[in-house]
């Protein structure tokens, strides 16, 4: 075994171990911490990957904003924690998703499971394909190269591409216009009753104001001395 | 079992394994949760499983396209922009019910 | 790549060896006589009120997320710097637009007063 | 004089042969313990200049405010860290009896360590660098925000109301300076061309046909961007609201005592120092100087930049907490952005270089030159934000005397009535 295998197992028992602790605990404080170190452990996965570009934008985005955004979040909802974790239908939904991984461990995994359809009607007609009636063990297509020293220049060079990827990265810019004031507006609006106090007292504090500012035809004004005595008694 | 297409002594399915068991906790995580937020963190936990996948196949099978970097990066905006409006609206909804359970949220407005 | 990161992981695991050595050791050495009052949540000689509750302003909320829309357009614009060079005019255009766009939503941010502290 | 010059560059080296000659057997194992003796070497670094720093500081402070500072522990008190060091080791520590306990003794084990991974990049003379990453200012900037984490973890764990408002002040404050410090150093990685370190302080030397300008010359509004979001990163003073006594204790690490404060401590002064290493690098040149060696240099750089955060430590008041915000989202943020826009045009419309004009156009200048018309660009957008800020500040301060002198005619209303 190398010392990459050692590190790459080490990384996902920790990944996968805090993943489950996040869907689990009631405690989502903890929760969110340990879903820290589970973005933490992708972040090694992509060092791994000889992508040390994505491993510290990872660390960036998901560590330094979004699980902080969920923090925040996780601080602002209080009073919520002593709930159960689990709604009704967990037990189902938990079936659902260990059936799930095991299509897609029997799919993409490394196992070779040949199937015979040739006697099935309709699949056979389907899947015509040598391939397609094996399950599992995909034949990739291997590329066998190093990454590219200038892999992150690369990247930069296709994000501005016409032909590559300029417009989803303008889109991103509005994108992030549109996330921006919806947030804000949702995140700042109030109940009715409240905006219509509100606009209600502010009203009447301009009308207040603007009767006092009507001139008096019988008080002269007075020096500004005068009026910061007459204020203090 | 591949391994001559093993990077660092690493097979694909490696990866791809990893990634399926997160997508798959996170689904259970969105689904079988009461609360908003944990179901939000459900959500995290499938997109970084994707991101995982795309940049594992853009390592094995096309470390020379932008293609899988591209992806990876628009999903990393999309998660951050899902967060931000997802943790707003669960915030506003806290303050006009104080509950961030979504069955309780059975009426069109607040 | 993964060589350059490999003394990073050295350098974190190193670092947490250390300090939590440090903490260890300093476990030892210190004096431990508990009571109830040493124990007790400092809040000025104060009994505490309740629970840990506090009515947070919304507003560290939204200056969270203007700062995640900015941290999102650095992933972006950080390899394009790197590329920078390389890039016909057009490309960096785009790019200007790009930045005035999310000028442009901070600006609005500003104009709805998120960004006031009141 | 070869020798001096590469002193630590001949030092590692030998460590390193020694260390491969005795574990032959295996050179896995060899690299690692290597490794591992480096990271050790850094972290000692970092935490003896830190007992140095405190000792430092409150001189310094303590001159600037015509006290004497430390002199009583051994000669002119420089035994003074030491002390601190044994009473911190010997403090009684206690966790309050309704802390998470968990995550309150897990904060500043975090917050030390990530302001200690920050030294793993920086470089301290040519060849002499724990690991010279092509992602390596981008690394400093994402590692900066493990500090954030730290943080709210040590105010939830307190359980205790100004420890928790401490942590959401401090982090408000930490996220939002964030933001200019990555727009500056955008602007330093478009004029290098690399985010790595080696390649940042390479450019501004004069080797390989670069001109050898300091990136303060060329970009001298970043650099102080930079500074004033470092020192806000950091927590120092004029920006320590985090700490403000009068109003929240001590902040998110109130409930902290003993050891595990002091790594609190360490995690920013550490934190400070690797700013002043940081600014050195980006702006200053690095490791690179006439005459004397390299790491020499380069701590007399770093050295500099660090007396100017006591110098304002000792010199500024503290901001309000809005005053800080304001700052931050209402000056630095836009003007950061306007420069990026403005720096781009400039390296795209004067290049240096005869393939970048040939290929697409623009007006083929020396290096020199495009300093000259980048420095200008910059001071000008610094003036025009500046005086636009005295005009908002003039008629914001009009608005509120036109609303005191109402509400006095509206009170003297009231008393004749």
């Amino acid at each position: 075994m190398t010392l990459q295998q050692v590190i790459f197992i080490i990384l996902a028992i920790a990944v996968i171990g805090s993943a489950l602790f996040v869907v689990t605990t009631s405690n989502l404080f903890r929760g969110a911490l340990m879903l820290i170190v589970a973005f933490f452990g992708v972040a090694g996965f992509y060092v791994l990957l000889d992508n040390g570009l994505f491993a510290v934008a990872q660390v960036m985005i998901y560590i330094g904003a979004i699980s902080i955004l969920i923090i925040f979040s996780v601080m602002l909802t209080r009073g919520m924690q002593a709930m159960i974790p689990r709604n009704a239908q967990a037990g189902s939904v938990a079936i659902a998703a260990a059936l799930l991984f095991l299509i897609l461990l029997l799919a993409f995994g490394p196992f070779r499971l040949v199937v015979d359809l040739s006697g099935v009607p309709i699949l056979s007609a389907l899947f015509r394909t040598e391939s397609a009636r094996v399950l599992g063990g995909v034949p990739w297509q291997f590329a066998n190269r190093e990454v590219p020293e200038t892999y992150i220049a690369d990247f930069g060079r296709a994000l501005v591409d016409l032909n590559q990827f300029l417009l989803p990265f303008l889109l991103v810019a509005f994108l992030v216009d549109a996330v921006l004031a919806g947030a804000i507006y949702i995140a700042r609006q109030r109940k009715p009753a409240e905006v219509i106090a509100e606009r209600e007292a502010i009203a009447k504090e301009e009308a207040e104001e603007l009767a006092a500012l009507q001139p008096q035809p019988n008080a002269p004004t007075l020096p500004q001395g005068a009026i910061a005595s007459t204020a203090d008694h | 079992m591949g391994l001559q297409n093993a990077i660092n002594g690493i097979p694909l399915e490696w990866y791809l394994i990893v990634a399926a068991a997160l997508f798959s906790i996170g689904l259970y995580g969105v689904l079988a949760r009461k609360n908003a937020v944990a179901m939000l963190m459900g959500v995290e936990l499938m997109l970084n499983s994707v991101n995982l996948n795309l940049l594992a196949f853009w390592r094995y099978l096309a470390p020379e396209s932008a293609a899988g970097l591209a992806f990876a990066a628009f999903v990393f905006v999309v998660a951050a922009a899902e967060t931000a409006v997802g943790l707003a609206l669960i915030i506003a909804v806290y303050r006009s019910l104080k509950s961030v359970d979504p069955e309780t949220l059975t009426q069109l407005k607040l | 790549m993964r060589t350059d990161f490999a003394f990073v992981g050295v350098m974190i695991v190193s670092a947490a060896l250390l300090m939590g050595v440090t903490l260890l050791a300093a476990s030892f050495l210190r004096p431990k006589k508990p009571n109830t009052a040493k124990l007790s949540t400092y809040e000025c000689g104060m009994e505490t009120v309740g629970d840990t509750w506090v009515q947070f302003r919304v507003n560290y909320y939204i200056l969270a997320l203007v700062f995640v829309l900015f941290d999102i357009e650095a992933i972006l614009l950080f390899p394009i710097a790197v590329a920078f060079n390389a890039l016909p005019l057009f490309a960096v255009l785009n790019v200007v637009l790009f930045i005035l766009v999310l000028l442009a939503a901070l600006l609005y941010a500003w104009r709805k007063g998120a960004l006031d502290w009141e | 004089m070869d020798a001096i010059t590469n002193l630590l560059k001949i030092i590692s080296d030998f460590v390193a042969e020694l260390i491969r000659s005795v574990l032959g057997f295996s050179p896995l194992l060899a690299e690692l313990v290597t490794m591992g003796i480096a990271a050790v070497v850094l972290i000692t670094f970092a935490a003896l200049s830190f007992m140095g720093l405190t000792y430092v500081e409150r001189k310094v402070v303590a001159r600037i405010q015509d006290r004497l500072g430390p002199n009583q522990a051994g000669p002119f008190g420089l035994l003074q860290p030491l002390a601190d060091g044994i009473k911190m080791f010997t403090k009684e520590d206690t966790t309050p009896a309704t802390a998470d306990r968990w995550v309150y003794n897990a904060a500043p084990l975090v917050i030390a360590v990530f302001a200690l991974a920050t030294y793993a990049v920086i470089p301290f003379a040519p060849g002499v660098v724990g690991t010279n990453l092509n992602v390596g200012v981008f690394y400093v900037l994402a590692i900066g925000s493990g500090s954030i984490v730290a943080i709210l973890m040590a105010g939830w764990g307190s359980n205790n109301k100004y420890a928790l408002l401490g942590a959401f002040r401090t982090v408000a404050q930490l996220i939002g300076y964030e933001v200019p410090m990555l727009l500056n150093v955008l602007t330093v990685v478009l004029v290098t061309g690399s985010m790595s370190l080696i390649d940042i302080i390479n450019h501004q030397t004069l080797a390989d046909g670069n001109p050898g300008i300091p990136h303060i010359l060329m970009l001298p509004l970043p650099a102080l961007v930079f500074l004033i979001s470092g020192i806000a990163e950091t927590g120092r003073s004029p920006f320590d609201l985090l700490e403000a006594e009068s109003e929240i204790v001590a902040g998110f690490h109130t409930e902290y005592s003993g050891m595990k404060f002091a790594l609190f401590f360490l995690g920013e002064y550490v934190n400070a120092l690797a700013v002043s290493f940081v600014f050195s690098t980006l702006f200053l040149g690095g490791y690179a100087g006439p005459i004397l060696p390299p790491y020499v240099w380069i701590l007399l750089k770093a050295a500099l930049v660090f007396f100017v955060f006591m110098w304002l430590r000792g010199t500024l008041p503290r901001v309000r907490i809005d005053q800080m915000h304001a700052l931050n989202w209402k000056f630095l943020v836009p003007m950061s952005t306007v420069n990026l826009v403005l720096v781009m045009l400039v390296l795209k419309l004067f290049p240096t270089s005869e393939s970048a004009a040939q290929a697409f156009g623009g007006l083929l200048v020396t290096p020199w030159v495009q300093t000259i018309i980048l420095a200008a660009v910059n001071l000008g957008v610094l003036f025009t934000a500046l005086t636009l800020a005295a005009r908002a500040a003039r008629r914001f301060r009009q608005a509120e005397e036109e609303m005191i002198m109402r509400r006095r005619a509206a009170n003297l209303a009231a008393a004749k009535a």
